[in-house]
């Protein structure tokens, strides 16, 4: 199973800052290994980011994001409680939800 | 303080199919979120920028001083490139990010709705020195910034 | 000639930082160099190409290492001596190779380490710590920056010589110095060390543009 | 070899500008963009699994971390431990940095076998995990976030691992002559583009221990002092430090004991 994501929502006036976090290889499909084999595409394809129970980032990724992934957003409208609901899935059909609350 | 609290939250996240189905039959994902179908392939798959562009239905799009992008000049390490994009162009719904001289051009794509403001940062590959782009789509049109990202040697040269 | 070598003062003043310390050292430094050389021989282990022996220092490294690398004038002259005798000129009397060839060897970190192959051949490192070409942003800075070094110095046969002889065996003109002893480590052969001395000093190499 | 990214072609980059002018202009570039790098660490991903380690209950003993770990400031205490190692301890009799430690409790306390720890403790370049002994590494040390180093020097035995990492550093053998102080020995210089630190000075040993254990972006894995120390004599063409031997503790000591007094920021993010 995929590792946890790691979401920071924090509100700073009005408007609340999301950091997240995820464990991903995001191989490229044109790496190749240490016996010269390529190692097969493996990265994230859909995110989602749901606060307070509705839809405010709907995003789709390439190959090229970076091992690791790491995002940040903002949004008005959120306050402090909101729950933050993130999801990602890549293209094997791994996929991965993790929650946090706007501090 | 804040952090450990953080932490046990993610800590409780509900990552098995159990607890996702859960968050569906909750309404708080719809169900086709959790599949990756709308994966927009021909942008994604596209080998260089214009057909990157065309595949986002984004081939007209005009040059934008209200969109900001920020990349380093130079990138310390090719494997992670910090982007930023902000767009200042009103009713602004989705931002790309796109390299040029990147194998596939097309890095990401977001939507944003119900609040979310339209700026995104991440962090991206570069194969090589190239120019850095981002599109904004606002209302049916589609505005364009780019600057270069310079991608060098470095360590010990092994 | 040797004026044109910077030497990296290495060890320098080292004694300064433990001035505020509360409890000084227990011991001399002689007996903590002895301590260091003893927990190095215990506490390492050979891997890939590099062995065991590679710990044991020789003649000259033991040498410097035993006097904070400026031995005595009279061991300095002894082993200076040793050093430049190491140094085998190519048997045609022609020290320019291929500054193209040269550029390229300049450019390579490898060769030595527990990683690389044995088999493969070594890079001459150079850009790990000179500038050199013009065209290189990403050079070091360990060692003195050797853009225009033939525009300054000239093309003469003992320009070339000496030039060859240095990347030879560094320590035959300064017997501390941080530069490797390419040649006399087998670390480059005699086609390499000349493609180098073109880069260095052909006309025609960007360095000298 | 170096890096994994999009492709694996040699990088020439022309410039207009004179080189060195560039390269300083580079290296600001690079610090403007830290701070940003520095805030959304990946190193938080590997520092909640060591949290989790660090409480289960592991090993042929059963016995988590938690409840039989002395790092030296009482059992289970991580807080403020990573800043005070090097230190003796006497339950071992030896003096150790932070990573040989918990190694010490995971075979003494957990039963594990040091073979099978020292067999990979490290993460290799695009490998999908870290070892557990790394994720460990990195939830102690961030409970050091924002102390200072405070290495007790004044402790004769601590003293003799600092003087004696000192005179390894300037130990030169093997087939390029080179030793530590080589490159981290003088001010102000660089390999390629990186910045030397020269570890004789606070300034410089503050760089040599800030920011490790690092989230390192070439190959995308989390790396630890430990990791650094072997890999620089690699590159040093030497043999191999032992994994959690007291050579390395000794080097570590010497780093350390410079920097002592200054901030420490946490598992950091390296090139």
């Amino acid at each position: 199973m995929a590792d946890p994501m790691k979401i920071r929502a924090q509100m700073k006036g009005d408007v609340a800052e999301i950091r997240i976090l995820m464990s991903h290889a995001m191989e490229t499909g044109q790496r190749k290994d240490a016996a010269g084999n390529t190692v097969p595409a493996h990265f994230i394809q859909s995110i989602t980011i749901d606060v307070g129970g509705k839809r405010v980032v709907d995003g789709q990724t390439g190959t090229a994001i970076s091992r690791n992934p790491v995002f940040g957003f903002k949004m008005k409208g959120a306050k402090a409680g909101d729950k933050v609901v993130v999801n990602w899935v890549d293209n094997k059909g791994d996929k991965r939800t993790d929650e946090a609350t706007v501090a | 303080m804040e952090m450990n609290q953080t932490r046990r939250i993610v800590l409780r996240g509900a990552g098995s199919i159990g607890a996702l189905s859960a968050l569906i039959m909750a309404g708080v994902l719809k169900p086709t979120a959790a599949y990756a179908a709308d994966w927009n392939k021909a942008a994604f798959e596209a080998k260089d920028t214009p057909a990157a562009l065309k595949g986002l239905g984004a081939a007209s799009a005009a040059e934008s001083k209200d969109l900001v992008l920020k990349v380093p000049d130079i990138a310390e390490n090719g494997a992670v490139v910090p982007v930023d994009v902000i767009s200042n162009i009103p009713n602004t719904t989705s931002i790309a990010i796109l390299v040029d001289k990147n194998p596939t051009a097309l890095s990401a794509q977001f939507s944003f709705a119900n609040g979310a403001l339209p700026e995104v940062s991440a962090r991206i590959k570069m194969g090589q020195t190239s120019l850095v782009k981002a599109v904004a789509k606002a209302g049916d049109k589609f505005y364009i910034a780019q600057k270069e990202c310079k991608v060098t040697v470095g360590g010990c040269g092994g | 000639m040797k004026n044109y070598i910077v030497t990296i003062p290495a060890a320098v003043a080292v004694t300064a930082l433990l001035a505020g310390c509360a409890g000084g050292p227990s011991r001399s430094e002689a007996e903590y160099r002895q301590l260091a050389l003893d927990t190095i021989k215990r506490d390492f282990q050979a891997k890939g190409q590099a062995k065991y022996e590679r710990l044991t220092a020789d003649e000259l490294q033991q040498a410097c290492n035993a006097h904070a690398n400026n031995p005595p004038p009279e061991l300095a002259a002894k082993l200076a001596g040793a050093q430049l005798a190491t140094v085998k000129l190519p048997a045609d009397d022609k020290y320019l190779g291929d500054w193209k060839s040269g550029e390229k060897i300049a450019q390579s970190g490898r060769g030595f380490t527990w990683s690389d192959k044995a088999e493969n051949p070594a890079g001459g490192n150079c850009y790990n710590c000179h500038q050199i070409g013009p065209n290189e942003s990403s050079f070091g800075t360990v060692g003195p920056s050797l853009l225009g070094y033939g525009k300054t110095r000239g093309n003469s046969p003992e320009m070339q010589k000496y030039t060859y002889s240095k990347i030879f065996n560094a320590k035959a003109f300064n017997l501390c110095s941080e530069m490797p002893r390419f040649g006399h480590a087998g670390a480059l052969n005699e086609k390499q060390i000349k493609d180098l001395v073109a880069l260095l000093l052909d006309p025609a190499s960007p360095v000298n543009k | 070899m170096k890096r994994s990214i999009v492709m694996a072609t040699a990088l020439t980059v022309t410039w207009s500008l004179p080189a060195a002018a560039q390269t300083k202009d580079a290296n600001a570039e690079f610090e403007k963009f830290r701070a940003e790098m520095e805030e959304s660490n990946p190193a938080e991903l590997f520092e909640l699994k060591g949290e989790e380690l660090w409480k289960a209950k592991r090993g042929p003993k059963n016995v988590s971390l938690a409840e039989s770990c002395d790092l030296g400031q009482g059992i289970g205490k991580v807080e403020g431990a990573w800043v005070k190692m090097p230190r003796y301890f006497a339950d071992a009799d030896a003096v150790m940095d932070g990573e040989r430690r918990i190694v010490w409790c995971m075979t003494e306390k957990q039963g594990f076998k040091f073979a099978d720890i020292a067999k990979k403790p490290f993460q290799g370049a695009n490998d999908n995990n870290a070892p557990d002994i790394t994720n460990l590494v990195t939830y102690v040390a961030s409970a050091s976030k924002n102390m200072k180093f405070d290495m007790p020097l004044h402790d004769d035995k601590v003293r003799d691992a600092y003087e004696t990492g000192k005179a390894m550093a300037a130990y030169r053998a093997g087939p390029y002559d080179f030793s530590c102080n080589t490159c981290h020995g003088a001010d102000g210089k660089r390999i390629r583009m990186q910045n030397l630190p020269n570890l004789s000075s606070p300034e410089g040993a503050l760089r040599g221990v800030q920011g490790w254990p690092g989230y390192r972006m070439t190959g995308g894995v989390m790396l630890t002092s430990q990791w650094r120390m072997n890999d620089c004599f690699r590159q040093q063409r030497f043999p191999e430090p032992k994994y959690a031997s007291q050579a390395v503790t000794n080097l570590i000591a010497y780093m350390t004991g410079n920097a002592n007094g200054q901030m420490y920021k946490g598992p950091g993010i390296k090139r």
